[in-house]
């Protein structure tokens, strides 16, 4: 039995399927297909959203086993844990106890724990920045070179000082922004979209399992 | 005129004429005729990279970017990362150097452990894989980086390689392999993490060239095949873009009237 | 000369973050008020805005999370302001899990039922919080919203309950969709879930990183507006005559990229003085 | 300000210098800080998603038979996510993950032909390449008119025609091409990054409309902050010359 249901044939089939029943009612006009799609399409929600407790679960087992190992900054893991655990039950919907979104103690971990550490998380990358294009942004080739003044002029065309002195920063920018960064990535926005439909094609095929390797084996 | 004036007809012929010419060139790609895929520079560089780290008895580190196999844009990246992980351990493994990699998502670890060490076998060395050298060093993104930083520092790698999708840290990461003296060979497929790539490692890849080289690297037929597929859609798009402007320009010279339709 | 540039070359990264936190802490602390040329985006996207016909309805949505709120905030205040000024109906909804908490801290710094808005919740406007599932949950939010979303996100009530969803129920109901983003999912999804199959148009507001990106679909005319990063915002709360955080950090945006200026012509000055002297 | 909240000004103080200090070196206040984000950013959303789950059944699927019954359908697929836990039956998992996988790719290629090549390529195709009233625009359309083919043709990887003459040409101006363009990228990202800052700057600095409490909380935290990681490396390197 379970060497059956452990077939790889089983998820392929199961892909192509619920590929199929999106795109097809988009071109054919039959309305039990486009309704069953549409149904079929929020149920898919329910299990999307059923899947939320996988994140914190593996960081209970990743930290979990460190705190048992007392592998070196084992206390670090305990915190880890702790506001993991906190955060997922003060938030669960159950307004008849105080648990939710609304709950004091989830939006107030919200609102002065996870607002100032992710911004600035994502802010200390400024510092690197800097420190990364006084080292490397270097004129070394024609094509550094290019690099180097379309993104100084770049810089300059953000930043008022440069455009309220002159306005010129402004067109050169613009100019940038418009013909060969608009160039670039028009060539990227239909590379991506081949590229979408060909592993669409593969999934098709059943050639397609990129996504479903992984796990144990 | 039908070119110039959006319908769904129109999206649909060019999907299925995409969508056929991909299915084509894979069935006849299973069929033994497989397409010939240019060889990508950045290849050579990862040879030299490569020759560059044992000349100076370093270890080299390669990394297949920090995105798990499931997302459909960054998953591929992450596949083609791990091709082109298979040649380096196999190049590695012929000459015997010390290969880490660093991974991000436990998912993807069992893969780059196996990867890895099939290429050791194909090789004869088995017995010189060491799985402690694929190492899981955090799912948090910056915990991730900055544990990258720090076995960049303590191992002092002669060749850096990065292939995969990055988002933030890639800089972080090139600028500590360009400090540490490794010869550093990149590549991403997201834009805005290129030209970090670009200016702070010695050979960058540039967006769908890590999927070609993935390709061409594990010479398997469908991924080439595909490939094939992809570019009679760009030849598609040159075209269609190509003839449409000049027809529209013709127009405006003769004056005609229907372009009131279409005007900017 | 060349002995300076070596010094300078190897120079403590650290000293390099200093200055950072120097050109940004200095201008804020005293406000410079350096002049803020007004450009086309932002008034472009002032008058997207302006010229929704009253009585429209739009879809609101912040698709971000805390990550972008330094950049995406003020911008969100800004044309929710300019929003609630107008008469028109708003739909809130989100595809980011973040995105109803950080609407509730906008929530908490402009109040809509007070002066000079005086909207009321559940009849102008209405909070329908997250939707997990992203690009599938943007396309059943579009086929049909009170399937999508069962209960608001303020209230916790049935959508049928609230005025302004009598005549709302898919896409094509809505006039325009303002997103404010951060990368996936944001314009490529809407423009597939919504602009295709509903021809909804569709302006956006995002980080700096992702505005290159956005060239192409402004170009083609499949973006209607693009309001890139901060300067714009801060444009645009200027055209709003309503000065917020945007403006306040323009100045700081002025001084940390004349040192990225100033860092990346030494770097290279030294770079062809240290070259010269090997040659 | 009541309690909580100045309790809160002063914990975001804390967080966001915590975090800088990484700027410094590797540090316990960086860990601690760290190991706090990790665990909120994974539960928050716990919370949102099942809100929602709570919300669906209570609006359709409640309303009839067979909607509950795929409800319950919907929770029991939903529990083979949870084999990915169990050595013996991990590939259970694979199941709602292809179901999620196939409707994403489905939901995509329902439009993606329109919203990201045809549109595209119509647009491309209004290019005129003769405006005599402006010829800066008709100079601009050229460029496009070049510009765009040649990078596109970049990435055309397959065939013997690939590596003819004329294709090193329409390489080079691709290059340089996309040169320019992730040109363009790196002076929005220094704008984003440095936004970023920013904006933590003006909360430390208690800007308006941030609470102006965080200021003394700035002092006070930097003070003691510095004060550790400086006198911890002062008291290594005096450690250094007695081993």
């Amino acid at each position: 039995m379970s060497n059956i249901l452990r077939r790889i044939e089983i998820p392929i089939f199961l892909t192509i399927v619920a590929t199929l029943l999106q795109v097809i009612p988009y071109y054919v006009d039959i309305p039990i297909i486009n309704d069953t799609a549409n149904t079929v399409n929020l149920w898919v929600l329910l299990v999307v959203a059923w899947a939320t407790f996988i994140g914190p679960l593996s960081l209970m087992q990743v930290h979990g086993k460190t705190v048992q190992k007392r592998s070196k900054g084992w206390y670090f893991s305990v915190v880890v844990l702790v506001f993991t655990v906190v955060m997922s039950i003060a938030g669960l919907p159950i307004a008849e106890i105080g648990l939710g979104t609304k709950n004091a103690v989830y939006t107030w971990l919200f609102t002065y724990g996870q607002t100032p550490l992710s911004g600035t998380m994502y802010g200390i990358i400024a510092f690197f920045i800097t420190s990364a294009a006084y080292r490397s942004f270097r004129a070394k080739n024609i094509e550094a070179t290019i690099v180097l003044v379309a993104g100084l002029a770049m810089v300059m065309y953000n930043a008022p000082i440069f455009t309220a002195t002159w306005p010129g920063f402004r067109t050169i920018g613009q100019w940038i922004y418009d013909i060969p960064n608009m160039a670039t990535n028009r060539a990227v926005t239909i590379g991506a979209a081949l590229g979408a439909i060909a592993l669409a094609v593969r999934t098709l095929m059943g050639i397609e399992r990129g996504y479903l390797r992984g796990g144990s084996d | 005129m039908a070119i110039l004036i959006a319908n769904r007809i129109f999206g649909l012929v060019c999907l299925l004429a995409i969508m056929i010419a991909v299915a084509y060139f894979i069935r006849r790609a299973q069929g033994g005729k497989v397409p010939k895929v240019r060889r990508i520079p950045g290849i050579d560089a990862i040879d030299e990279a490569i020759g560059r780290a044992v000349e100076m008895g370093r270890p080299v580190i390669a990394s297949h970017g920090i995105a798990n196999l499931r997302d459909s844009t960054t998953g591929p990246q992450t596949i083609a990362g791990l091709s082109v992980l298979s040649y380096v351990a196999k190049k590695c493994a012929e000459v015997s150097t010390r290969l880490i990699v660093p991974v991000r998502q436990p998912e993807v670890w069992p893969i780059a452990a196996d990867v890895v060490e099939t290429a050791y076998k194909m090789a004869g060395k088995g017995e010189e894989f060491q799985q402690s050298d694929i190492v899981f060093l955090s799912t948090e993104q910056f915990g991730f980086s900055s544990n990258y930083i720090g076995l960049l520092m303590r191992e002092k790698p002669g060749a850096n390689i990065m292939i995969g999708a990055y988002w933030a840290e890639s800089m972080q990461l090139a600028e500590t392999g360009n400090r540490v003296g490794a010869m550093q060979i990149s590549g991403t497929a997201q834009t805005s993490q290129i030209p970090f790539f670009l200016i702070s490692t010695d050979y960058c890849l540039i967006g769908e060239e890590i999927y070609a080289a993935g390709a061409y690297l594990t010479n398997e037929a469908p991924l080439i095949a595909s490939l094939a597929g992809q570019d009679f859609g760009r030849i598609l798009a040159i075209i269609l873009g190509i003839l449409g402007s000049l027809l529209t320009t013709a127009l405006t010279v003769a004056g005609n009237p229907l372009l009131t339709v279409m005007s900017w | 000369m060349s002995s300076f540039f070596d010094k300078f070359e190897n120079i403590d990264r650290r000293w390099i973050y200093l200055l950072s936190w120097i050109f940004v802490l200095f201008p804020l602390i005293f406000p410079l008020g350096l002049p803020v040329p007004i450009n086309k985006e932002s008034q472009a996207w002032f008058k997207a805005i302006n010229d929704i016909p009253n009585g429209s309805v739009i879809v609101f949505s912040p698709m971000f999370g805390t990550s972008g709120m330094p950049e995406l905030f003020p911008m969100t205040l800004a044309t929710m302001h300019q929003l609630w000024s107008k008469n028109v109906k708003i739909i809130v909804v989100s595809f980011w899990a973040e995105g109803p908490l950080v609407f509730q801290q906008l929530l908490n710094q402009m109040n809509p039922t007070a002066a000079p808005y005086n909207k009321v919740y559940g009849v102008d406007w209405i909070d329908l919080g997250y939707i997990p599932g992203s690009e599938p949950a943007m396309r059943a939010f579009g086929e049909d919203m009170k399937k999508a979303v069962a209960k608001d996100y303020k209230e916790n009530k049935n959508l049928s309950e609230f005025p302004i969803m009598q005549n709302i129920n898919k896409a094509s109901d809505v006039s325009l969709v303002i997103s404010i983003e951060t990368g996936t999912p944001g314009l490529t999804e809407w423009l597939r879930q919504w602009q295709e199959p509903f021809r909804t148009p569709i302006i956006v507001g995002c980080i700096g990183v992702s505005a290159p990106g956005m060239a192409p679909f402004l170009q083609s005319g499949q973006l209607g507006a693009l309001l890139p990063g901060l300067t714009s915002s801060a444009e645009y709360e200027l055209l709003l005559n309503r000065k917020g955080l945007a403006i306040a950090g323009v100045d700081a945006v002025s001084m940390s990229h004349v040192l990225v200026v100033i860092l990346v012509v030494l770097g290279n000055v030294g770079y062809f003085v240290n070259r010269g002297k090997k040659k | 300000m009541e309690l909580m909240a100045l309790l809160g000004v002063y914990s975001a103080v804390f967080f966001t210098l915590a975090i800088y200090t990484i700027l410094y070196r590797e540090n316990p206040w960086y860990r601690f800080a760290e190991s706090v984000f990790l665990g909120l950013a994974v539960g928050y959303q716990v919370a949102l998603d099942m809100k929602y789950v709570r919300d669906q059944w209570a609006g359709q699927w409640s309303s009839s038979s067979i909607m509950m019954v795929g409800y319950v359908l919907a929770i029991l697929i939903s529990l083979l996510w949870y084999f990915r836990f169990t050595k013996q039956y991990f590939y259970l998992y694979r199941w709602p993950l292809a179901i999620i996988v196939g409707t994403g790719i489905g939901a995509a290629l329902r439009t993606v032909i329109f919203a990201q090549f045809t549109t595209q390529i119509i647009a491309q195709a209004k290019l005129n390449l003769w405006v005599p009233t402006d010829l800066m625009k008709t100079f601009n359309n050229i460029m496009l008119f070049i510009m765009v083919p040649c990078v596109v043709l970049y990435f055309w990887f397959t065939g013997s025609y690939r590596d003819s003459g004329p294709m090193k040409i329409i390489d080079k101006v691709a290059r340089y091409t996309m040169m320019a363009g992730f040109g363009a990228g790196f002076g929005y990202t220094i704008l984003t990054r440095y936004s970023m800052f920013i904006g933590r700057a003006q909360y430390l600095l208690g800007i308006t409309p941030n609470p102006p409490e965080a200021v003394p909380a700035f002092i006070i935290f930097a003070l003691i902050m510095l004060a550790t990681m400086i006198g911890y490396d002062l008291m290594q390197r005096n450690k250094k010359p007695s081993t």
